[in-house]
């Protein structure tokens, strides 16, 4: 088993079990914040097939920019929701 | 019970769809393909890497190759964020109230931040034909620092008919170097600029100028997505 | 290995669609499904663990060992439209907020 | 060279794993703070300072690059605790046992 077996078998089952929570946790700031770890954990799988471009462009946009754009829709319900 | 049975049933799908594909034909194992067999030969020979004169072979295939692919994606990018402001849109605005006082250590470290992620996202936009990087991230990075600038400031205002300019300039611009290949050569998009020697800042022909224009014009969508997303309507 | 993580990033995504009743869990699964078939689309120019990334420094370099390029430009574009499809559906969701004062889909059928 | 890069380096990763370490085990929020940025950033800036030593030999012209990092770091580490900790403070979920609390001193609300 070569190393790249190895951090494959590793990124691959914290992404199964990082998606699962995402998809399951009852609160919704918690399910976006699991999306953006999702993501970051994408950028390993990306830079271990030799994908530089993907990986730089993922790390970008999906920690910063739609994680921001979740949390911008829920603060402004919830301010809503105290009026 | 009705998770768990939802939960057997998907995984019983994605166990079908490994044997659907580990028995097929046209569809080598991981790790094992032959890529003379695939279309990417051709984009890796020799002739055609010299024809475009990029140093890093996606932008060449991005830029170079299927010029008129990205065409089309840049316009499903401005579509969706003119949707957004159609839906979002109001007319009279005002910015959301994120309720924070900025101290004095976040207002300084932001502006220095800012200068630093701007010259870091033109650094990788101009870099785009030599190294990893291009106009995508790096206009995404410009769209992050106007975002920095919102969360750092409570009172900012992004000037949204300067985006709206900048981003009609230079998706026109695009289109219009695109159509001058049909004058200086034969075809749409094609490089008609001298390539020079493959590695040196200036080579790659028309790929640095188009990637450039497609840097300012995700970047400036995106911002206005962010600053439509913040803003919202006035209370009488 | 990372293929199939993939591919059952795509059915758990799939799965998400199923059981959420709440419009930004739908969402968040949208997400997910577009990360694992990302992954999947990558993990098929991966050539061999000798291969390199597709960048190279003058042509003597093209007799080397690269990854396929091809799904990494696709993926490129594809990413950066997946910010603007998934802010039009964030937009949405603000909008059916504003109308129903909820995001959960069962309380939207009540209160119609 | 070769061994002052490798020194520094170790140096960097060991601030790494102190800092991993502290999250884990400090009790409140700001001592988590306190752990997980200031040795992190020390561990940081060693290992770039590792990098940077290792390159002088082959690759002069990543030296830029690193320093630019390095600034990168030094300021973005403290505003982003600064704020996560000012976060914590107006989020009322601070510790019983605090001995002095300045902010409440200059009148701001929690």
């Amino acid at each position: 088993m070569t190393f790249f077996d190895f951090l494959s078998i590793v990124v691959g089952v914290l992404l199964l079990v990082i998606a699962f929570l995402a998809i399951n946790s009852k609160k919704l700031i918690n399910s976006v914040l699991f999306l953006s770890a999702l993501s970051m954990l994408a950028v390993v799988a990306f830079v271990l097939m030799k994908a530089p471009d993907v990986a730089i462009t993922e790390a970008v946009i999906g920690s910063g920019l739609v994680t921001s754009l979740f949390v911008f829709t829920l603060l402004s319900v919830r301010e809503e929701k105290l009026k | 019970m009705r998770k768990l049975f939802g939960l057997a049933i998907t995984f019983a799908l994605g166990l079908v769809i490994i044997l659907a594909l580990n028995n097929t034909v046209n569809f080598p194992a991981f790790g094992e393909v032959n890529l003379s067999e695939r279309i990417s030969g051709a984009y890796l020979s020799e002739d055609n890497v010299e024809e475009v004169g990029s140093a890093n072979l996606v932008t060449s295939i991005v830029i170079g190759f299927r010029t008129f692919d990205t065409l089309g994606e840049v316009t499903v990018l401005f579509i969706s964020s003119l949707g957004v402001a159609f839906i979002l849109g109001r007319k009279k605005q005002k910015r959301m109230n994120l309720n924070f006082k900025p101290n004095f250590m976040l207002r300084v470290g932001s502006n220095i931040l800012l200068a630093i992620i701007l010259v870091t996202s033109f650094y990788i936009i101009l870099h785009g034909h030599l190294s990893p990087g291009g106009g995508f991230p790096g206009g995404a990075m410009i769209a992050s620092s106007v975002l920095l600038l919102y969360l750092a400031d409570d009172r900012f205002r992004s000037n949204i008919k300067g985006f709206k300019l900048l981003e009609g300039f230079a998706g026109s611009l695009f289109v219009i170097i695109g159509l001058l290949g049909l004058v200086f050569a034969t075809a749409f998009f094609a490089n008609y600029l001298p390539t020079g020697t493959i590695g040196n800042f200036l080579s790659a022909g028309i790929i640095p100028i188009i990637y450039v224009l497609i840097g300012l014009k995700v970047g400036s969508e995106i911002a206005g997505i962010i600053d439509n997303f913040l803003t919202e309507e006035e209370r009488a | 290995m990372i293929q199939y993580a993939s591919i059952f990033l795509f059915v758990l995504g799939l799965y998400g669609l199923f059981i959420n009743k709440n419009v930004i869990k739908l969402i968040v699964s949208l997400n997910v499904m577009e990360i694992g078939l990302f992954i999947f689309i990558i993990s098929i120019g991966y050539v061999g663990d000798n291969a390199i990334a597709p960048i190279i420094s003058n042509t003597q370099d093209l007799g080397l060992i690269y990854v396929d390029p091809l799904p990494q430009a696709l993926v490129l574009t594809a990413i950066v439209i997946g910010v603007g499809t998934t802010a039009l559906a964030l937009a949405i969701a603000k909008s059916i907020y504003n109308t129903y004062q909820t995001f959960d889909l069962d309380e939207m059928e009540e209160s119609a | 060279m070769t061994i002052l890069s490798y020194i520094f380096l170790i140096i960097g990763a060991l601030f790494f794993l102190l800092g991993g370490l502290g999250v884990f085990r400090m009790p409140d929020t700001f001592n988590r703070i306190q752990a997980g940025t200031k040795a992190t950033t020390l561990g940081a800036f060693s290992i770039i300072v590792g990098v940077l030593f290792g390159s002088v030999e082959n690759h002069l012209d990543w030296i830029p690059k690193l320093i630019i990092i390095i600034v990168f770091i030094v300021i973005s580490n403290p505003v982003g605790s600064s704020t996560i900790a000012k976060a914590t403070y107006r989020s009322k979920n601070i510790p019983d046992n605090l001995i002095q609390d300045d902010l409440k001193e200059r009148g701001e609300k929690q």
